[in-house]
């Protein structure tokens, strides 16, 4: 077995083990849980420490339609660099745990679905093989139901998870069609072959990667199918953690620069997804900002970073959403963590149950503003480099140097610098209202977390705030990105910040603090019940638009079977019997009558012979 | 060739049983499940030596053949072989027969009665195995016939709720069907003068004129389309399935159902190939349509077996719609479809039927909520077999549905791009699908427990459902141990196809 | 034999057509009439008329049985028949059922298909019918040398048909 | 003589009988039309024996023993209308409804 499927392998019979063995002791279950995801942070520690690689393609297994025993992987830089991101945050997410979830009976399978969830993510990652990717994508489909609806006891993570799968789902039928159609084009399950006979016909490559980008829509929760995301936060904090910043949302992204050559072959695609991004970016950072729930806030901040990255994509840059992939899932992990610790012990995730926690909890606190001055985007944190990257593709895309067209990249320019201060203002919001002023909401001690809960968030505060130098010129991100690519792309992003673009944010990143801070947050945290809070009736569409004609559907299908198709064939089993019954009048002994009727068959009979005859 | 025995053997041993236990009276009442059990391990182990005597590399071709003659006078041979086709679905039948005779020993349903049923499950297999063995057609109809009697006893001595009603829709339904496909058969006959499959198969059939094949393709289909049951000849099943008991809901999805799937692989498209390409894009049409039609029924149905029921309806329009392609790609996942449905539902099956052994019912007015708390093994095997079904990747029932739509991306057939309108409204089916297992599970395995606890999976529930879930997940993660069996004998039955097509 | 056509009747056609006419008239009676007493003497006379073409045909011995056993004994069983049922003499009204126009149909067709085909295979044929009639003698030297085994077997019924009518008729107190 | 003359007083005694037997209600009436048409069937015979002119004679020994049958056949005829009018007092046939499906 090749070291990339190891390291899928591992987390994922920590997996069984621990469903397997459900009745297990508490703290065996804990040491499986960790050690599953951190085999597979050293197994993947291992094979950075390789480079350069032989070859980008490991093949392990056939491939070929008829023999999906897909296990080809593909190691290059971009594959364990996220590989390498997606076991830190699980290891760090599952030592968390063990202290958030103390008290949770289900503890061994939550954990056990967590492993899970990182062999799936792993599995996108290292997939060489499209049926591989679609067995991972659709595993973390189903892991993401799992977790959000861990405590399903309620009613409101039993929605929110059944909503989760569902939406995912939905675009999965774009991303299943699109793999379908590149299968069946290209001929092969190869990714790194596909990718390459698709991007040589365009409509192919529109055709596929529009398909597809509707699934990564889905996991990467962008407009229209984002709706699902801020929901998911009915699910354990740990658990939002790393939907929102290692697994499940990063795939999205990772699949969109796992395909890109395909994608660069298609102008359209890579303008829808512009658009989409720009529509998300701005929307999602609004909503954020009149959220009442701390983690829906963080929730909505999640869609908008994404919007980044997409965006970033449709711009051309790959290693530019890469980048700001990385760098938000360490900052993004860190900020629901610690969020997690604020609700562990307030003992609510409201905005109005919080508030002047700075001095009992100085450690969260630390690490939280850290994490939040990342999502702003303060030099010389990751957040800073990472979005700076981005906004120079957008600038080079304006520029007219990339296959999109100038406009795109002004449009994500202009709406990525406003998204800036939208988002240094709900930042600022969130860290007001959590640590600052008076102490709002049940009167209790507060008391800082066990370290088995503050360590994690220590040690995802360190890349969150060195990780960013790596993409200066000197450091070794853009080549490790770009290291062993099966395609060399065309356009190596430059990931160096420009002048201009520092200009623009920090002017945006002013004035967002400006709004943060004149406005009078605490007087109007709000129900979370207003439109905007609500996110813009989103949820109302999806009512409108999908749920309510599907159960119409379903009411007439159901009808229709009932009343129609049961009925015709009962109908027949009736008939029979009912003219049964009416020729039965006819038997009333009546032995002349039986005659004169079989008589007159007799002569008919006779007459249609004689004339078949003489005719 | 000295392991021709081996077929005879695999339908002989439990006639004898069946008929040792006809004869045993009443005594035989305290051991018959133990029995039961031995015959069908017999059977196993026989059908592990078929195994090991059948030669993969030659899987294209037919092996293990017995003929003899039977009625000359009516060209009937008595004549049985295995190839690529047949042998996964003979396996199925043989395992999912052995966990029913475990699944039996300390579970029989009520009115009791151990002896009559289980002779009756071991006819029932002869009925099974033989159809998926018999290489003459005559044979095939009188073995598709034999199934039905034991699952008509089945259904009204041991169903329960409107058994009697269900049941003779059951026979009723599916007899009419059968009917009609031995006139099919009968075409078939007199215009080629063979019953003989394999050589019917190799050329004989295709020198029938364009009409005949057409109406005996038509015919043919029409039988094979009630038991599959391809909408909107649905309607038995879930009645039949909601009154059934579990073993008997288990074979009638896991196996009864393929005969439908399995005999128009096996007869009607290379025996009837130009009718075939005709006739390929109206049944694609009903498979999407029972697709779509299936999810949507299951959503609105208040009863767990109506809604796997349905939910079959639907799994097996993936069946039909990977043979409407006609091409290599869709026949195998037709024919694993087939396989992984067996097993998946086969399963949900006995899942569910441990439900209502332990709450009394299957209705979702009267279950109770919470059973992931109050019986938390038996919650997960039902979460287990609900994401199974819906098709997870990485367990069986994905590749069936997925290989099924990446044949239909590049048919035999001309019709490309009505094909290609099938495979988007098939995807989303599959979501549909999700939806109402996700419901299933929303009512049955979530909530807060109404019920402390509930007796948790049992031993003996274990040992027969065991195999099923190993499996699910065998099949899920390496495909190709069905495929390499199924590819190049479905590579013949293609061949025949291709002289058909325009 | 000289063809002729229908239409070209000689004497013995006359006459046998006058008998003909004679029994079928008084058919039609048997079956119309509102007496039933009036159509057993109809039926005498259409089977006398019958017997009468029996004659014109030569079968001079089969017209003596039917006089012979029809008229002296069929009919004067019938009678019989009619007073041991207590038959209403005189008219009445419920002779004929309501089935009459299916009936008339149903005997109109047949009749008409074989009639159009009795014309159709024999319109033109000739039998001759000046001959020897068939005497007694005739008909006692056919069937007592070539049908004696079905003449035997015909005795044999009529006696079986004798003993089942008396244990028929026997009322159930005697039995 | 035309050979159609008695095969057309056949045909024509024998519809009569039919005809009778069809709708006559009194068994006995009945048991005459079936005299009538077993009167049709015997000038036929006589006719085509005549026609054939062959020394077996066998239209008319046909015709005799249909005679002697249709003799029998009453007398068994009377037998049975002598017990049903004694079972039921009438012996209309369409009162003999025995055999009559009930409509369930």
């Amino acid at each position: 077995m090749t070291a990339p499927l190891v390291m899928v392998v591992l987390p994922a019979v920590a997996a069984v083990v621990g469903l397997l063995l459900g009745g297990m002791s508490r703290a065996a279950a804990a040491t499986i849980a960790v050690a599953g995801p951190l085999a597979a942070l050293v197994v993947a520690a291992l094979l950075a420490a390789e480079q350069p690689w032989d070859a980008p393609i490991v093949d392990a297994g056939f491939h070929g339609v008829l023999q999906p025993f897909p296990a080809a992987t593909v190691v290059d830089g971009l594959a364990v660099s996220v590989a390498l991101m997606v076991c830190f945050v699980a290891t760090l997410v599952q030592i968390y745990s063990i202290g958030y979830m103390k008290d949770e009976p289900r503890y061994s399978s939550y954990a056990a679905f967590i492993s899970l969830f990182t062999a799936a993510m792993l599995a996108v990652v290292v997939a060489g093989d499209l049926l591989f990717l679609v067995v991972g994508w659709e595993v973390m489909g189903l892991c993401s139901y799992l977790l959000i609806g861990q405590n399903w006891e309620q009613h409101e993570a039993r929605r929110a998870a059944v909503k989760a799968f569902l939406v995912t789902k939905v675009g999965d039928i774009g991303f299943i069609v699109g793999v379908v159609v590149l299968i069946g084009t290209t001929g092969t399950t190869l990714i790194p072959n596909a990718v390459q006979a698709a991007s040589s016909d365009s409509t192919v490559a529109t055709v596929a990667s529009g398909l597809i980008l509707l699934g990564v829509l889905g996991k990467s929760a962008q407009f229209p199918l984002h709706a699902w995301l801020p929901d998911a936060m009915a699910g354990p904090s740990p658990v939002s953690a790393l939907i929102h910043a290692a697994t499940m949302v990063a795939a999205g992204v990772y699949v969109v620069a796992r395909l890109y050559p395909m994608f660069l072959a298609s102008p359209e695609v890579l303008t829808a997804m512009a658009v989409i991004a720009c529509i998300t970016m701005l929307g999602a950072a609004v909503i954020a900002l009149v959220q009442s729930d701390m983690k829906r806030v963080l929730a909505w901040s999640t869609v908008s970073q994404l919007a980044y990255m997409v965006a970033a994509l449709a711009v051309g840059s790959r290693d530019a959403a890469v980048f700001h992939l990385l760098s938000h899932a360490f900052f993004k992990a860190l900020l629901f963590l610690a969020a997690g610790a604020v609700i562990h012990a307030v003992g609510s995730s409201a905005l109005r149950d919080t508030g002047g926690l700075r001095q009992s909890m100085p450690v969260t606190f630390m690490t939280m503003s850290i994490g939040l001055l990342a999502l702003v985007g303060v030099f010389p944190l990751s957040g800073f480099f990472s979005k700076e990257s981005v906004l120079v593709a957008a600038e080079h895309a304006a520029e007219g140097d990339e296959v999109v067209a100038p406009w795109v990249g002004w449009l994500v320019l202009v709406v990525a610098v406003v998204t800036i201060a939208v988002t240094a203002a709900y930042a600022l919001r969130l860290w007001m209202l959590t640590w600052v002023g008076p102490r709002r909401g049940e009167a209790r001690p507060i008391h800082e977390t066990p370290p088995v809960m503050y360590v994690p968030l220590v040690l995802l505060a360190v890349p969150t705030l060195l990780f960013g130098f790596t993409a200066l010129d000197v450091g070794a991100l853009p080549t490790w990105i770009q290291a062993n690519a099966t395609q060399p792309l065309a356009t190596p992003g430059a990931l160096t910040p420009g002048l201009l673009t520092i200009a623009l944010s920090v002017t945006a990143l002013l004035v967002g603090v400006g709004v943060g801070l004149r406005g009078r947050w605490s007087s109007g945290i709000g129900d979370g019940r207003s439109f905007l809070a609500r996110g813009l009736g989103v949820d109302a569409a999806y009512d409108w638009l999908a749920v309510r004609p599907l159960l119409v559907l379903v009411r007439w299908v159901t009808e229709f079977d009932s009343g129609v198709i049961q009925r015709t064939v009962s109908g027949v089993g009736v008939g029979t019997v009912a003219s049964g019954r009416q020729l039965q009048r006819t038997q009333r002994g009546d032995v002349q009558r039986y005659v004169s009727a079989a008589l007159t068959a007799l002569i008919v009979a006779v007459v249609i012979t004689l004339v078949a005859v003489a005719t | 060739m000295t392991s021709n025995w081996l077929l005879p053997a695999l339908l002989v041993v439990p006639l004898l049983a069946s008929v040792i236990l006809l004869v045993a009276g009443r005594r035989a009442e305290s051991w018959a499940t133990w029995f039961g059990v031995g015959v069908q391990s017999v059977g196993l182990v026989l059908m592990l030596g078929v195994l090991a005597e059948y030669k993969r590399n030659m899987s294209g071709s037919m092996q293990l053949v017995v003929d003899a003659e039977w009625v000359p006078e009516l060209l009937v041979h008595f004549r049985l072989g295995v190839d690529g086709i047949s042998l996964p679905l003979i396996a199925l039948t043989s395992l999912l027969g052995w966990c029913a005779a475990v699944y039996t020993v300390r579970r029989v349903p009520e009115p009791g009665r151990a002896r009559a049923l289980v002779g009756l499950l071991l006819l029932l297999q002869v009925g099974l195995l033989g159809t998926f063995m018999a290489l003459d057609l005559i044979l095939f109809f009188l073995f598709f016939e034999v199934v039905l009697a034991p699952m008509w006893f089945l259904i009204a001595f041991w169903g329960s709720g409107e058994r009697r009603r269900a049941a003779n829709t059951f026979i009723l339904y599916t007899v009419l069907g059968s009917v009609v496909m031995l006139v099919g058969f009968l075409i078939v006959i007199v215009k080629t003068g063979s019953a003989d499959m394999v050589a019917l198969a190799n050329g004989l059939g295709e020198q029938m004129s364009g009409n005949a094949q057409l109406a005996a393709a038509l015919l043919i289909l029409g039988g094979l389309a009630v038991k599959t049951p391809m909408w909107p000849f649905h309607t038995w099943l879930p009645d039949a399935h909601t009154a059934a008991p579990t073993v008997g809901s288990v074979l009638l999805a896991g196996v009864l159902l393929k005969m439908g799937t399995y005999g128009m692989v096996r007869i009607v498209v290379p025996t009837l190939p130009d009718a075939m390409v005709q006739i390929a894009p109206y049944l694609a049409a009903f498979a999407v349509i029972g697709i779509l039609y299936g999810a949507l029924a299951s959503y609105g149905q208040q009863d767990l077996k109506r809604v796997i029921a349905f939910s079959s309806v639907g799994h097996m329009g993936f069946v039909l719609l990977g043979i409407s392609t006609l091409s290599v790609v869709g026949i195998n996942a037709a024919l694993f479809g087939n396989i992984a449905h067996g097993i998946i539902t086969g399963l949900l099956f006995f899942v569910v039927g441990g439900i209502k052994q332990r709450t009394g019912t299957t209705a979702f007015a009267s279950l109770p909520r919470g059973l992931y708390a109050s019986a938390p093994r038996l919650g997960f095997l039902l979460g287990f077999a609900a994401v199974a079904s819906l098709g997870m990747p990485g367990l069986a029932g994905f590749w069936g549905e997925f290989l099924s739509l990446v044949g239909a991306y590049h048919p035999a057939v001309p019709e490309h791009l009505f094909y290609r309108v099938m495979l988007v409204l098939a995807a989303v089916g599959m979501v549909l699908a999700a939806a109402y297992f996700l419901r299933v599970l929303r009512r049955v395995g979530q909530g807060a427990a109404s019920q402390a606890t509930m007796d948790d999976v049992a031993a003996d529930e274990w040992l027969s459902w065991t195999p099923l879930i190993a499996l699910t997940v065998v099949l899920g993660l390496a495909p190709v141990l069905v495929f390499q069996v199924t590819d190049p004998a479905v590579r013949m039955v293609v061949e025949s196809v291709a002289g058909a097509l325009p | 034999m000289s063809d002729q056509s229908l239409l070209s009747p000689t004497g013995v056609d006359l006459v046998f057509a006058l008998l003909a006419l004679v029994a079928v008239a008084s058919a039609l009676m048997v079956v119309s009439t509102t007496q039933i007493v009036h159509a057993a003497l109809w039926l005498v006379v259409s089977l006398g008329a019958v017997a009468g073409c029996y004659l014109v045909l030569t079968a001079e011995f089969v017209a003596w049985m039917q006089v012979l056993i029809y008229l002296g004994a069929v009919v004067v069983l019938l009678m019989f028949g009619m007073m041991l049922t207590r038959a209403p003499i005189g008219p009445s009204d419920d002779l004929t059922g309501t089935n009459r126009l299916v009936a008339l149909f149903a005997a109109v067709a047949l009749t008409a298909v074989l009639g159009v085909l009795v014309v159709d295979a024999f319109g033109s044929t000739m039998i001759d019918v000046s001959g020897e009639p068939s005497s007694a003698s005739v008909m006692g030297e056919a069937l007592f040398r070539h049908w004696v085994l079905p003449f035997e077997a015909l005795s044999v019924l009529l006696l079986s048909a004798l003993v089942g009518a008396i244990a028929l008729s026997k009322s159930d107190e005697e039995a | 003589m035309h050979l159609s003359l008695p095969l057309l007083l056949s045909v024509a005694l024998f519809g009569i009988g039919v005809y009778g037997l069809l709708v006559r209600r009194n068994a006995i009436l009945v048991l005459m039309s079936v005299e009538l048409m077993l009167n049709g069937v015997n000038v036929s015979l006589v006719a085509f024996d005549v026609f054939w002119a062959e020394a077996l004679r066998a239209g008319q020994s046909l015709a005799i023993f249909v005679i002697t049958i249709a003799a029998a056949e009453i007398g068994l005829g009377l037998a049975i209308l002598l017990l049903l009018y004694r079972m039921r007092g009438s012996i209309a046939v369409d009162e003999a409804t025995d055999l009559r499906e009930d409509p369930a």
